[in-house]
């Protein structure tokens, strides 16, 4: 209970901010509305079923893009990690494609891949990956040297190694990798829909936008905002099998 | 029936095809319509060469430049047009504020546009330099169309060009004193129709399905004819398809076609005369006949 | 010395000119200056030298971690070029072997991998193994829920539970007290005499070192060599009460203590 | 062999990229189209229009480099203590995460509104998408800290800020790292992005004008530019953190063969 | 007992009704079961029992590192509730307590922060202590780079170079060679004497433990308790080779030996 007012009490500080902001007429309401009317739009989109079929097909798409981006990046950094020679080759490479910026990247992939559902998860997955990428080959190219030495002398391959010994200690770093490309995934996905129209809560933002409901725009936005909460709930949910002994074994050195 | 992708940029003008899709018109003149959304001119372009779209609708300006740029692309239908003084789509808006209350007062102005090298600079350098003013003297700045507004309010940008909503939104807006500097895509003389969105495809597509785009077209007009008689036909897709409010939808004037949907090259004579006279087109890289691909629909 | 082909031909393992050097480039420290020596089949040898002399990284060596610079190491006839199979080894950093996010018994299952049996079966082994470390009831803990020499024990249950022909022990019961010690030590000889392992174990304990030898090989300061190798020729097995005041192990006691007194410290 | 691939010259990188170079140019050769233009084109562009290159290029390159040097700064110490105060964490990080996912197009207008078109709005997008790798990673950094070195810490009485310049931030270097190499491409990529949306200069503004005008080679060029940035920015980067991080390295390479 | 006002008054370190239970909610197990001594300063207490009985664990809450369940510890007439001012550990994980991104001087320097000294004179002392412990020459190396008995040589002169009233030691020659054991257990012993340390040391050497030690607290299994508190009445400067035949010296070894074995092991 304590943890949940710790929890809320940072998005509350915000809320009040922004009332206060839009309160005193600093900004002008047409931009930027009283959190009244965001809220009401908020209820409006929640009562319509309109809305969660938008918002399904969004949170359908960027956990699909997450998945498939997620399972990419780490087994290309495993493969990475086991043939230096790759991993050497891949550097620039992969330095090059993360930095390519996406309106610039969409015409040429529409020329590949065309306007198809695709390019849609091509562009998600494209965007997010490298966040978990990074992390993992991070922490998988460097190791406690005593763990690889036991796992050695117990005969395990290379791969072995990699799969049993690396991996395992890379995971806590590997969800820090995740927890980024969580909140990109949900960033490119409603990007995209923006750009792409079609169903979605970006194309709702885009029609918001041209539509001049700047309370519904906003509404949008804090939705995707707490969307982004939830994420990374889910994320934490999933490294506590995986990595949660690392927060409890770092726990041991604060006073128990 | 034969399969036309079509992309598009979804904006308000999309209506007219949205209904002949819904109505029932395309299919009666034969076609099934499959609809890819695209953000921009970039875009539009490759999912046209990539064969993801059979044909497009973009600013008629685009089309001529993509051409002159040697883009194997023809125009061969006008989707709507602009005649002054009554039928306006374009405007450009300076403030008091700002001290850009007429065109000769731009020169050395920042100005928003929403792109470089585009319509939008073009709309600014045809007005001034029918004014008398220098454009080369202006810095035109990027922004997107939303943005536009807020940036001419806070004083970001001294005019800006936009079509609706956003005039309309400008000029109710209570914080700023907006002037409007010229309406029109391009100067013109009183009564002279010139194209402003068009219908394009590829060369070979064309050669190939001159049938399918005579339809096509027959089909919008049809589309465009309940549209204009009936509002409320309007109103019911802006609001499906971009959840406007009614009163939103009601408020937001479309540029429906208002004498012939036949295209013919005067109606890009004007633009292009006016891209060469401003050097988006160098002179003689462009020949009308090339690029405009009259089709007789009727 | 111990490289003639007869003594060879039954060695299980034999190490000659053994050199090695750690560091980089600037600092490059001479560590082995040229190691010989041999171990028989089920042999238990000792090896003490003062701290910092090279002891581990003869270990290293010898589980084929380290690459010698000079010389070779044959286990089981074949040159050590890799960890090879057969061989098993308690790290002197026991703390850090142990693998933080697997609890105690998947620490010692995990190393039963080449271990021809069933799930079940290893499961066994490895709950016998733990037992008799006196770890029973520890086994679902992770291992830093454990106390230092509580980690020690899991390191050799680990090894031991490996069936290994060969065991490296560097100074495996450092961190657990005197009476847990006695009863490893005691099963540590009583292993390896069972399934006739040949063991090596690193100790500063001269107690321990007489106590489990068969032989006692003492190195020198850095650059190490075998200053000495000391047979000792107690009965086996051999008895906390009794061995340790025989009169004979006492005097080697005695004698290695002077042997080791007699490095000053570099 | 092993001086190819672990040298101090990225040789197999070198190779992949120049293979790639290769096939792009044939291919383009093979498809000539007006969309996919050659290699050598764009190496011509880059020659001959190197003087608008090279100015966009420092445009980009000054906003990218201030927009992360902020995002550092601030970032980092603030990661530290929101991993090392669990208070603060739990009640900041939620907040970190409800404005992570907002797409920076989305923080373009309200950023305009308050700081105008000039470079103020640009950094304000550039710092937010650099700052959440820096910070997250820091903060996860710091929390998966070794106990024995918090005993230590707390052993030796050290305050919070020596215990956080002391100990948390060179244990926590390695990991951050990652993070920091993240903000320096999200800098850079967030900054050409944010010259497409408000185009005044910069590389962005290049490739936005290219595609407007239409000019493939051009809009190669643009990228083509960005990745010789990016491979070069990355490179001073990954050498500073080897260089930073000695004892790291060293001490991991311990496990291979000695 | 021990919390007598009297005692209380000149005792350094007094410990009353320690309690404390480690581990999580469902595995939660008592390792302290009201631990209860008292320390006077200068007095060398060393802390022998069986293996995971919780002498670690015993430390830490005298370090102030662990928060008691119940009782409490007083040092200088102070209730401990974090680490204390004037106190050092040497951490049974010595290779863990080192700081891997700083060379050993420098870890040695880092504890000596609170010292009131000039830069120049810091450095003097810690190049001393490291001189002392007999790594002369490895003082720009990184702990990693030394052996397992060097490393804990480097945690030894860190916590003396701090110049602490009081030293807390966890087993800290566990991992050295005998004739250095003997030489650090004299350094321990004189600086002890000469800054009138208290110094309270955790060992498995029950030789070591009668060696060191004023008074010698015998732990039981868990959960620990206090089983008998020897005093060892030898004169002090000790000497290896005289202390170590003196009959009462024998007697209270043999004594303790008597103690722990009496344990079963849990
Ligand atoms: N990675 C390394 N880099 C440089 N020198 C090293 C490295 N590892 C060990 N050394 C040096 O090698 C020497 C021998 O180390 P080793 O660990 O083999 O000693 P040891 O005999 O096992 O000592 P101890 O009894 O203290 O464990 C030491 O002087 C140490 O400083
Ligand atoms: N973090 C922890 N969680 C749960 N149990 C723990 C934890 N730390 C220690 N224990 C348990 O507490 C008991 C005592 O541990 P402690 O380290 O104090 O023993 P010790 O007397 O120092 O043993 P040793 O001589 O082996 O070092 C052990 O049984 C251990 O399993
Ligand atoms: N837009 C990419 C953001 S990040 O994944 O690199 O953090
Ligand atoms: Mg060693
Ligand atoms: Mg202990």
């Amino acid at each position: 209970m304590l943890l949940l007012a710790r929890r809320t009490f940072g998005l509350l500080i915000f809320l009040v901010i922004w009332e206060i902001v839009t309160a005193t007429g600093l900004v002008s309401p047409d931009y930027m509305p009283r959190l009244a009317l965001i809220g009401a739009a908020i209820w409006a989109f929640v009562t319509s079923g309109d809305f969660w079929l938008n918002f399904f097909a969004t949170v359908q798409r960027m956990l699909i893009g997450l998945s498939v981006a997620v399972v990419i990046a780490i087994a290309v950094a495993l493969v990475a990690a086991r043939f230096a020679l790759l991993r050497r080759a891949l550097e620039p490479i992969t330095d090059i494609l993360r930095s390519l910026p996406p309106p610039a990247l969409v015409p040429l992939l529409i020329f590949v891949l065309g306007i198809t559902p695709a390019l849609f998860y091509f562009v998600i997955i494209f965007g997010c990956m490298w966040a978990t990428y990074i992390s993992a080959s991070n922490a998988l190219s460097t190791v406690e040297p005593v763990q690889v030495n036991t796992a050695k002398i117990y005969g395990l391959t290379d791969w072995q190694i990699l799969w049993q010994i690396r991996l395992p200690a890379a995971m806590p770093e590997i969800f820090t990798g995740i927890r980024l490309s969580a909140s990109v995934s949900l960033l490119a996905t409603t990007a995209t829909e923006m750009l792409l129209g079609g169903q979605g809560l970006g194309a709702m933002i885009y029609n918001a936008g041209f539509s001049l409901l700047w309370d519904q725009m906003y509404a949008l936005m804090f939705i995707i905002g707490l969307l982004g909460i939830a994420m990374n709930f889910l994320v934490a949910a999933v490294r506590y099998p995986l990595a949660g002994w690392q927060s409890r074994y770092s726990a041991m050195g604060a006073a128990a | 029936m034969d399969t036309v992708k079509v992309a598009y940029m979804k904006i308000p003008p999309l209506v007219s095809i949205k209904y002949a899709i819904d109505s029932g018109i395309m299919e009666a003149h034969d076609l099934n319509i499959e609809l890819t959304v695209v953000n921009g001119g970039p875009e539009l372009m490759t999912a046209l060469a990539s064969g993801s779209a059979d044909i497009g609708q973009t600013a008629a300006g685009i089309a001529l430049l993509a051409r002159s740029k040697g883009l194997p692309i023809a125009v061969f239908g006008t989707g709507d047009t602009e005649r002054q003084p009554d039928y306006n789509h374009n405007w450009l808006i300076g403030t008091e504020e700002a001290g850009t209350t007429d065109l000769k007062s731009l020169e050395g102005k920042t100005i928003g546009v929403v792109a470089k090298n585009s319509p939008a600079t073009l709309a600014f350098m045809s007005h001034m330099v029918a004014a008398g003013a220098d454009p080369s003297t202006v810095e035109f700045v990027a922004l997107p169309f939303p943005q536009l507004p807020s940036a001419l309010e806070v004083g970001n940008v001294d005019a800006v060009h936009v079509g609706e909503p956003f005039h309309g939104m400008i000029m109710s807006s209570d914080k700023i004193n907006a002037v409007e500097l010229a309406n029109g895509l391009i100067h013109s003389d009183e009564g002279t129709e010139y194209a402003l969105g068009a219908w394009f495809a590829q060369d070979k597509w064309l050669a190939e399905n001159e049938d399918i785009a005579k339809r096509f077209l027959a089909a919008m007009e049809q589309s465009y004819r309940e549209l204009v008689e009936d509002r409320s036909k309007v109103n019911a897709i802006l609001m499906a398809e971009f959840g406007m409010p009614e009163g939103a939808a009601n408020a937001t004037p479309l540029p429906l076609k208002a004498k012939s949907f036949t295209t013919t090259i005067d109606q890009y004579e004007p633009l292009l005369e006016q891209m060469v006279l401003t050097g988006m087109i160098e002179d003689g890289k462009l020949d009308l006949n090339d690029a405009v691909r009259a089709v007789d629909y009727k | 010395m111990f490289d003639d082909g007869a003594a060879s031909a039954v060695d299980i393992l034999s190490v000659t000119g053994l050199q090695k050097s750690l560091g980089s480039r600037s600092e490059r420290l001479k560590i082995l200056g040229g190691i010989e020596f041999a171990a028989k089949p089920g042999e238990f040898l000792t090896i003490v030298g003062p701290s910092g002399c090279g002891k581990t990284t003869l270990l290293m060596s010898l589980a084929g971690l380290y690459v010698p610079d000079e010389g070779q190491v044959l286990f089981q006839g074949k040159a050590v070029d890799g960890p090879p199979e057969g061989l098993s080894v308690v790290f002197q950093d026991y703390s850090r072997s142990l693998l933080p996010w697997k609890r105690n018994i998947a620490n010692v299952l995990f190393a039963m991998r080449r271990l021809k049996a069933t799930k079940e079966e290893k499961r066994a082994i490895a709950m016998e193994m733990l037992e008799a470390v006196g770890l029973k009831g520890f086994e679902d803990r992770y291992p830093w829920e454990l106390s230092g020499g509580m980690q020690q024990r899991v390191a050799i249950a680990r090894a031991l539970a490996t069936r290994s022909k060969l065991l490296l022990l560097d100074e495996p019961l450092a961190a657990v007290d005197a009476q847990t010690r006695a009863d490893m030590q005691d099963l540590l000889l009583r292993l390896a005499k069972q399934f006739n392992k040949t063991c090596i174990l690193v100790t500063h304990d001269v107690e321990e070192a007489v106590y489990m030898a068969d032989r006692i090989v003492v190195l020198s300061n850095r650059p190490t060599h075998v200053v000495e190798e000391i047979e000792v020729p107690l009965a086996k097995p051999r008895d906390h009460l009794t061995t340790r005041e025989d009169p004979e192990f006492l005097r080697i006691r005695h004698e290695v203590i002077e042997r080791i007194r007699s490095f000053k410290r570099s | 062999m092993d001086r190819f691939i672990n040298g101090r010259i990225n040789w197999p990188g070198i190779i992949f990229i120049l293979l790639i170079l290769v096939v792009w140019e044939v291919w383009a050769m093979i498809a000539d189209s007006f969309y996919f233009p050659r290699a050598s084109a764009v190496a011509l562009t880059i020659v001959e229009d190197w003087g608008n290159l090279w100015a966009a290029t420092l445009d980009t390159l000054r906003r990218a480099a201030i927009g992360f040097a902020i995002a550092l700064v601030t970032m980092l110490p603030l990661g530290i203590v929101l991993g090392r105060v669990r208070v603060l964490g739990e009640i900041v990080e939620p907040v970190l995460e409800f404005f992570r996912p907002l797409p920076p197009i989305a923080v373009v207008p309200l950023a305009i509104m308050l700081l105008g078109i000039g470079d103020a709005a640009k950094l304000v997008v550039v710092v937010w998408g650099a700052s959440f790798p820096i910070v997250i990673n820091t903060i996860d950094a710091v929390k998966v800290q070794d106990p024995m070195q918090a005993r230590l810490a707390r052993s030796l009485r050290l305050t919070t800020w020596e215990r956080m310049t002391m100990i948390d931030l060179p244990a926590a270097l390695p990991r951050i790292f990652a993070g920091i190499k993240l903000g320096i491409t999200v800098a850079l990529l967030l900054t050409v992005v944010s010259e497409i949306i408000v185009s005044t200069n910069g590389l962005g503004d290049y490739l936005r004008i290219a595609q407007s005008d239409f000019s493939m080679t051009r809009v190669m060029t643009a990228l083509i530019v960005i990745a010789i940035v990016s491979v070069i920015v990355n490179g001073a980067t990954n050498w500073a953190n080897r260089r930073l991080l000695d004892w790291h390295y060293r001490r991991s390479a311990l496990a291979g063969r000695q």
